[in-house]
């Protein structure tokens, strides 16, 4: 009944070898290569860089036992499988039970494949643990703080400007500015359940665990846009909880940090005057669950993007933004972020004081443009589920108007 | 048997003083039957059947969760749906598939291997299957609740603090996860206690340790791995549960409570746990493959000792799950080495593996294609997790898709293969019949191909940098095609699956049927007429050597002789003794499960909850009560030469 | 066959059935008794973790604990653990009255250390506001020292229950009713004399004078005091001899199996005693 | 059902029987007195690891005894005891291990 089926396994390789040619064109996809955002093989810092040492030692250990182990293997299974029906029935092999010597050396073999592991493993932990005693001076140091679903940075070396002349440890939100070249020291403090930060291309991963002063160490080569995660579940939106790293030379980190300490930027221009041009961009469309926020555009080059994102908009609107400003504190938006010298002190979501030089939002989900930004505020459950800040709206009773969105993005991307 | 078997108990002779109630139930066939069944090839077998379901089950969220992850940014499943998906399908394949499929086999073939009639507590073997059933059914039940306040569980499946306490998670969907562990926990030790005390005080003469054919000795050692890792879950799911429910502060960080105890106190018992999931499977292989190899296990001694040590040195590893929590240097350096120095013993056994195959006449079946299969699988599995185990790597690898990787090559490579091996390998001495050559290959082959597929590319993946445990991810990381291949390739490893099944359950019912022994076997329970009867053994077998059927087979006239002479001697001495069936494990367990329900799924002050839990207790204890007043007597039988039932003695 | 076995002599160190000569009971229990090392180690490394890092403005043990009751009771447990170890003995002798009456006492023991513990609970609840949720301390000491208590309280059980098993008539079919009335009564007699006994003591503490006690405790506990004596009058009753019972030499390992459980709860009191209670007062 | 065979059961039947009572009760009281030093010692200012110490070894003293005598594993089949010994030292073995990780600077708590 089923004697098709032999030919149809002979034709069954056709479909493998066409499998072996997609794996081969899955070069093109970075497949082979490695090399994407969030490779831990393209690295470009020294701690990744040990990291990836130890590794590939691991690699070559376990690859050459693999091969003769494996060799063996294949050897005896081809050699001494029973090939016909003779073979099948002819008397049993003699019963012999082993050999203490072989297992002996085997075992001498395979304790001195570890011990070759072992050492660069035992250098690398010491070597990641810390900053180096040589460097420890030269480190700059940042407290990294996890919350459901995004995290806070904090310069504790650097005062900024706050309301009425006071002062106050710099903070900003899910894109973290680093000086290229220098070690970074980060503090791992979470406010709720424990989440892990990880640059891949920077450095392994370390937990922020409640209760628990934990930190790492990490150095960027040269300037560059990296990509983070939260590598710990933490609930709902874990897989979201992203973020970036900016790694900038000395003269751009300082003029960041300049630019940082101010308060938030309040937009010159003619408020009353009502015959200037609004701000045009397509309203709202609707998007699909899940849908990308980030243009391949952008992807390109991501460093000058960033960049890019310093300057002022092009067409900023100065009586839109007042109107998004005044709308910002009327719709309680204040209540949870900080905008330093705006008025607005909220602790409970991201300090917005410079959210318009930053290149992504909701915790480096989507890029910063206009119609992101509209997104995330219209909706921002339908972004992040489970999302604090959709918490908030409903719990507050927020409503906004298409009018009071486009407001609020304009204000929210004139803060430089 | 438990006492019977004893010089201690002599009531039997007694006259019937039990009362109405305590009669012993001794129907045989259906749904009674099988309800008051305390004959371990029958657990063995509903320990086998649940398990298959629920791997099913597990293997249809694992299809789901693959078909998001098919494509970027997709959006078959909601972010809830899939954090619940992960857990289920890692609790479920964990405790509800791989362990209960093992301890079917436990049940159905380590008392035949020692030449025992039964396991030493028959009764306390159908509580923990009964127990196990109960735990499932808990840990399943949020599926048919509401959602929004209850749903299955989704704390991911180690579950860690403070995520899973009620602030961060206030439905009931954890509280079946603790509940559910805490059930299958119970059923796992007693099992495993009744494990130990058969193995080691129920052999048949001359069955010393060292003639103990090697499943049965990763059974006794599995079972001791779960005896002494369960309790750390226990503890850390009730410190978990008092949280919860009664507002106490463990894992509650404003009272100065650290979340990191339980991670130590998961790991502790979550390593061992990885163990207990493969050791038994190492079991089989080394059975299969001095079958088909017509050959003894090379270096029998040095296996069984590797096993010890496998699950000795398991108990020192346990934060190497942990590396990137911030140990300190000294710590983690210890647990990296220690992890490493496991690599030796497990090598050991695939040397010997491979030994054994060397010279042999190796017969290309089913079951051995999977136990080959084993080995490759296996080994790359291990070679990952060594690379796990060098902490600094294990930075970037981490809760991204290389662990993913690493332990679904040693979790279905490993322990999974050799299960369905193992289902090859016995099929024909459970059932008398045997799954066809050609499609038990062509299964095994899809399976084979599917599985690489799927997994193979997870290594690259979490290289790259996917974590686990995402519901979506961007198209621009380079994980797109990766992903695609993956998803791809578990719907071959379905098919595969289902083809499996298919062919089994078709040979269940017309499969062609076979003589004793057809592969020729080399250990006790090979010398069987299949089905086995009843009470196993016609005769207590004498064992003289480590391959004891192999002797028997090689010495016909002499153990023939022997074996009359015992059987006599059995005669004159009251026959066989059969255990009675009993009802009062069922009812236990049920009590359990009603007290379950009411910790887990009522809320204090709406439900009645605490009226709930009293009956549930209530319940527990008249059948634990009864359970014990009924007492162990059971009945005699009698056989002629050929097997056949003469007479039956009820006392 | 029966009486030919009693005849023998039963040697209770070697089962000849089993391939080791070990019982299955007694391996079984030692099987479960290194489990739960496990299972208490887990717990006591909780509370000695957290005693490591205690949380700043965190209850100190020190006010809390009064050494002179856990010291008590400590004893209390010993001698429990005493009368035990002579319950086994007599019956693996066959000598079945005293084996009874040392299972009574082993109960009485365990039940004053219960009460012991009954009464420190309340006494830290409310003296000392030391609650299961209000500190760590507490979170991890009642856990602890309660889970213990439910090990106690389940060997109470247990010895209770052999106890009364131990009236079971051989020859009589109705044995099953009287049995359960039997432990019905043994159970709601010792609930009620805990409780008596905690109201004594409560009496005297309130009271300033002897009498004043007397009067409130009278006042307060007379219905339970009355029903506590109708059940050990009930007790006295069942205890009648009625003809040759179901429970001989050939038991002997269920009490030695429950008698391992008993000392296994004891040797972990010797731990907490050491590490929860008197650590904190060096 | 076999029945026990004379030769099974002549094996010895520990002539000491008559003083197990008069065993029992003197450990009891031993335990008694080393718990009462153990609470006494607590009280004594010698420095805290020598105190320490003490009590650990009085109470691992206590302990032998009990299992040793109470729970008869001194008349027992050794493996009774090596089984309950493999618990032993692994809940020993973990509990400390999880102290000295705990302990470590690492695992300090958070004080803000
Ligand atoms: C069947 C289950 C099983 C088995 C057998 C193993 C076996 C091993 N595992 Fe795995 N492991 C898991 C199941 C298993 N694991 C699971 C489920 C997780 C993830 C849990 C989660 O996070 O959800 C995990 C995670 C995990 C981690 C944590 C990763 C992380 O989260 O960061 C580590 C780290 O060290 C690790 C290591 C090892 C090692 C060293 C072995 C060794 O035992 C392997 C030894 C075998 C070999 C090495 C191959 C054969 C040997 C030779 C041929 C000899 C010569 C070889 C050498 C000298 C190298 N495993
Ligand atoms: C023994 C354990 C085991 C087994 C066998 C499997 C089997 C599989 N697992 Fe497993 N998996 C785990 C244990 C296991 N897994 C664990 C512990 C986790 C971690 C969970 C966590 O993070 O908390 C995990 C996580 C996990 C993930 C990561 C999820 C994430 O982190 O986001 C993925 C993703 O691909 C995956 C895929 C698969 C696949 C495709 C299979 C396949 O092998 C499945 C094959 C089976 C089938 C395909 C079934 C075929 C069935 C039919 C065809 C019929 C269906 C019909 C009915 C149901 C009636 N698993
Ligand atoms: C209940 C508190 C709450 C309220 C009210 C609130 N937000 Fe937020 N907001 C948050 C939180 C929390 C986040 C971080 C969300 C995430 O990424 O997970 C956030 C994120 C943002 C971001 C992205 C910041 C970044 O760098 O990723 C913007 C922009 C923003 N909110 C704007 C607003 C505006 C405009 C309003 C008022 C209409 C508002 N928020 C009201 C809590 C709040
Ligand atoms: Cu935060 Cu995952
Ligand atoms: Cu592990």
């Amino acid at each position: 009944m089923f004697k098709f089926l032999p030919t149809l396994v002979r034709w069954s390789r056709i479909p493998l070898v066409l499998a072996g040619t997609a794996l081969l064109a899955g070069c093109e996809y970075n497949f082979w290569r490695m090399d994407g955002h969030q490779s831990t093989i393209a690295v470009e810092g020294p701690v990744a860089r040990e990291q990836l040492q130890v590794f590939y030692v691991t690699v070559w250990v376990t690859l050459v036992i693999f091969v003769l182990v494996g060799g063996v293997l294949a050897y005896a299974t081809l050699k001494f499988r029973a090939r016909n029906d003779a073979d099948e029935h002819a008397e049993p092999p003699s019963q012999s039970h082993g050999n203490p010597l072989i297992e002996l050396s085997l075992i001498g073999a395979s304790v001195l494949a570890l011990v070759i592991i072992a050492i660069p493993t035992l250098r690398g932990i010491w070597y990641t643990y810390d900053v180096p005693e040589a460097d420890k001076a030269n480190a700059y140091e940042i407290t990294a703080h996890g919350f459901q679903w995004w995290f806070k940075f904090e310069y504790p070396a650097e005062q900024a400007a706050g309301e009425n002349n006071t002062k106050m440890t710099l903070v900003t939100g899910n894109e973290l500015v680093i000086p290229a070249g220098r070690p970074v020291r980060v503090h791992l403090r979470t406010v709720d359940v424990i989440h892990s930060f990880w640059v891949p291309k920077l450095a392994g991963k370390v937990d922020m665990i409640p209760n628990r002063a934990n930190h790492l160490w990490m150095q960027a080569d040269k300037p560059g846009y990296f990509w983070g995660q939260c590598a710990e579940y933490c609930g709902d939106s874990h897989a979201v909880m992203r973020f970036r790293v900016i790694a900038l030379g000395p003269r751009d980190f300082n003029d960041w940090l300049e630019q940082q300490l101010q308060t938030g930027r309040t937009v010159q221009g003619n408020v009353a005057s009502a015959d200037q041009p609004r701000a045009q961009f397509a309203s709202l469309r609707t998007f699909k669950q899940n849908e990308a926020g980030i243009s391949d555009r952008f992807d390109l080059q991501p460093l000058e993007a960033w960049k890019a994102k310093q300057a002022p908009e092009a067409n900023e609107d100065p009586r839109l933004v007042a109107r998004g400003r005044e709308l910002f504190s009327q719709k309680q938006c204040n209540g949870c972020h900080t905008i330093r010298g705006h008025g607005a002190g909220g602790i409970t979501g991201p300090d917005l004081t410079h959210v318009g030089s930053r290149t992504t939002i909701a915790a480096g989900l989507i890029e910063n443009t206009p119609e992101q930004l509209q997104r995330w505020i219209h909706n921002p459950s339908a972004v992040k589920p489970g999302n604090k800040m959709a918490v908030g709206y409903i719990q507050q009773k927020i409503t906004l108007t298409p009018e009071d969105e486009v407001a609020l993005v304009a204000y929210l991307l004139s803060l430089k | 048997m438990e006492l019977a078997k004893s010089a201690y108990l002599t009531k039997e002779d007694h006259a019937p003083t039990q009362p109405k109630l305590l009669t012993h139930p001794t129907v045989k066939a259906g749904l009674m039957g099988w309800l008051t069944t305390v004959d371990h090839k029958r657990i063995g077998f509903l320990y086998g059947f649940f398990a298959l379901f629920f791997f099913l089950v597990g293997g249809f969220e694992a299809l789901l969760i693959r078909t998001q992850l098919m494509v970027p940014n997709n959006d078959v499943l909601t972010a809830q749906q899939y954090n619940t998906l992960f857990t289920m399908h890692g609790t479920t394949m964990i405790f509800l598939a791989v362990m209960p499929l093992s301890s079917a086999f436990f049940n159905f073939i380590m008392p035949l291997q020692i030449g025992a009639r039964d396991v030493a507590f028959p009764r306390l073997n159908a509580f923990s299957l009964w127990m196990f059933v109960a735990g499932a059914i808990i840990l399943n039940i949020g599926w048919f609740l509401p959602q929004a306040t209850h749903g299955a569980p989704d704390g991911g499946w180690f579950g860690y603090a403070p995520l899973t306490s009620k602030t961060y998670i206030p439905k009931h969907s954890i509280d079946y996860w603790v509940m559910g562990l805490q059930l299958l926990g119970v059923a796992s030790i007693a099992a495993s206690l009744n494990f130990i005390v058969t193995i080691i005080n129920m052999r048949a003469p001359g069955m010393t340790m060292m003639r103990l054919p090697v499943f049965s000795w990763m059974t006794l050692i599995t079972s001791f791995l779960i005896i002494l890792s369960f309790p750390a879950i226990t503890i850390a799911l009730v410190e978990l549960m008092m949280d919860r429910q009664f507002g106490t502060s463990f894992f509650e960080v404003s009272n100065g409570g650290m979340p990191i105890l339980w991670q130590h106190l998961f790991w502790v018992f979550g390593h061992p746990e990885v163990y207990i999931l493969i050791l038994p499977a190492m079991g089989i292989i080394s059975e299969i493959l001095p079958t088909f190899s017509r050959k003894p296990l090379f270096g029998y001694p040095i296996v069984v000792f590797s096993g010890a040590a496998i699950g000795f040195l398991g108990f020192a590893v346990w934060s190497h799950h942990m590396f990137t929590t911030g140990m300190g240097t000294v710590a983690t350096a210890a647990f990296a080495l220690a992890t490493m120095a496991i690599a030796v013993p497990t090598g050991v056994k695939i040397f010997n593996w491979i030994g054994t195959l060397w010279g042999g006449h190796l017969q290309m079946r089913t079951p051995m294609m999977f136990a080959l299969g084993f080995v490759w699988m296996f080994m790359i599995g291990g070679f990952s997790g060594v690379m796990h185990a060098a902490a600094p790597a294990d930075a970037q690898q981490q809760d991204s898709y290389f662990v993913i990787a690493h332990f679904h090559y040693v979790l279905i490579g490993g322990s999974l293969f050799a299960l369905l091996a193992g289902i090859h390998y016995w099929f024909p001495l459970m059932f008398g019949k045997k799954v066809s050559e050609f499609w038990g290959k062509l299964s095994f082959w899809v399976i084979f191909v599917g599985f690489n597929v799927t997994f193979f590319p997870m290594h690259f993946l979490g290289l790259n940098g996917m974590p686990r445990r995402t519901f979506t991810y961007d198209p621009n990381l380079g994980w797109n095609f990766p992903n695609l291949l993956a998803t791809v390739g578990s719907y071959v490893l379905g098919i595969g699956i289902f083809i499996y099944f298919v062919v089994m359950v078709y040979t269940f019912f017309k499969g062609q049927r076979v003589g004793r022994d057809i592969w020729d076997g080399r250990t006790l329970e090979w010398s069987l007429p299949n089905p086995p009867p009843e009470y196993n053994y016609r005769v207590t077998p004498t064992v003289h050597a480590r391959d004891a059927w192999w002797y028997e087979k090689n010495h016909r006239e002499e153990t023939e002789k022997e074996q009359e002479a015992h059987a006599q001697e059995e005669e004159a001495h009251g026959g066989i003794h059969m255990p009675f069936g009993s009802i009062w494990p069922l009812i236990t367990s049920i009590g359990v499960l009603i007290g379950a329900i009411g910790v887990s799924a009522l809320d204090a002050g709406k439900d009645p909850k605490l009226a709930v839990c009293l009956v549930g207790g209530a319940v527990m204890f008249i059948g634990i009560y009864f359970w014990s007043l009924e007492g162990n007597e059971g009945y005699h039988i009698h056989l002629d030469k050929d097997g056949n039932v003469v007479r039956e003695e009820h006392s | 066959m029966s009486a030919h076995a009693a005849t023998l002599t039963i040697d209770h160190h070697h089962d000849p059935t089993t391939s080791t000569g070990i019982p299955n009971k007694k391996l079984l229990m030692w099987a479960f008794l290194a489990s739960d090392c496990m299972f208490f180690g887990a717990l006591i490394s909780t509370h000695l973790i957290y005693r490591l890092h205690p949380p700043a403005g965190g209850l100190d043990p020190k006010v809390v604990f009064s050494p002179e009751l856990t010291s008590f009771s400590t004893f209390i447990l010993l001698m429990s653990s005493l009368m035990m170890a002579l319950a086994v003995t007599a019956i693996q002798k066959g000598n079945l009255k005293s084996c009874r009456w040392s299972l009574l006492a082993t109960i009485y023991f365990g039940l004053i250390f219960l009460g012991c513990q009954v009464y420190e609970f309340n006494h830290f609840v409310f003296e000392k506001k030391m609650t299961l949720s209000n500190s760590l301390l507490g979170t991890t000491f009642y856990t602890l020292t309660g889970t213990h208590g439910t090990h106690v309280a389940i060997g109470v059980l247990w010895l209770g229950l052999m106890y009364v098993r131990s009236f079971k008539i051989a020859e009589q079919p109705s044995w099953l009713p009287r049995q359960l009335l039997h432990a019905v009564t043994l159970l709601a007699t010792l609930v009620l004399s805990l409780k008596v006994t905690l109201g004594l003591v409560h009496a005297l503490q309130g009271e300033s004078t002897f009498g004043g006690a007397m009067g409130h405790f009278f006042g307060a506990e007379f219905l339970f005091l009355a029903l506590a004596l109708i059940g050990y009058g009930a007790l006295f009753w069942f205890a009648r001899p009625r003809g040759p019972v179901q429970f001989t030499e050939v038991n002997a390992i269920d009490v030695e199996s429950m008698g391992l459980y008993w000392h296994f709860v004891d040797i972990v009191w010797i731990v907490i005693f050491t590490a929860v209670y008197l650590l904190e007062y060096i | 059902m076999t029945a026990p065979t004379p030769g099974a059961i002549a094996h010895d039947d520990h002539g000491h029987d008559v003083s197990k009572f008069q065993i029992y009760v003197q450990i009891a009281m031993l335990l008694a007195v080393i718990t009462g030093i153990e609470i006494i010692a607590v009280y004594i200012p010698f420095p805290r690891w020598i105190i320490v110490t003490t009590l650990a070894v009085l109470s691992a003293v206590k302990f032998m005894f009990v299992i040793f005598y109470f729970m008869h594993l001194r008349w027992d089949k050794p493996f009774c005891t090596i089984l309950f010994f493999i618990g032993l030292v692994l809940a020993g073995g973990t509990a400390w291990a999880l102290l000295l990780l705990f302990g470590a600077e690492a695992s300090l708590p958070l004080v803000q």
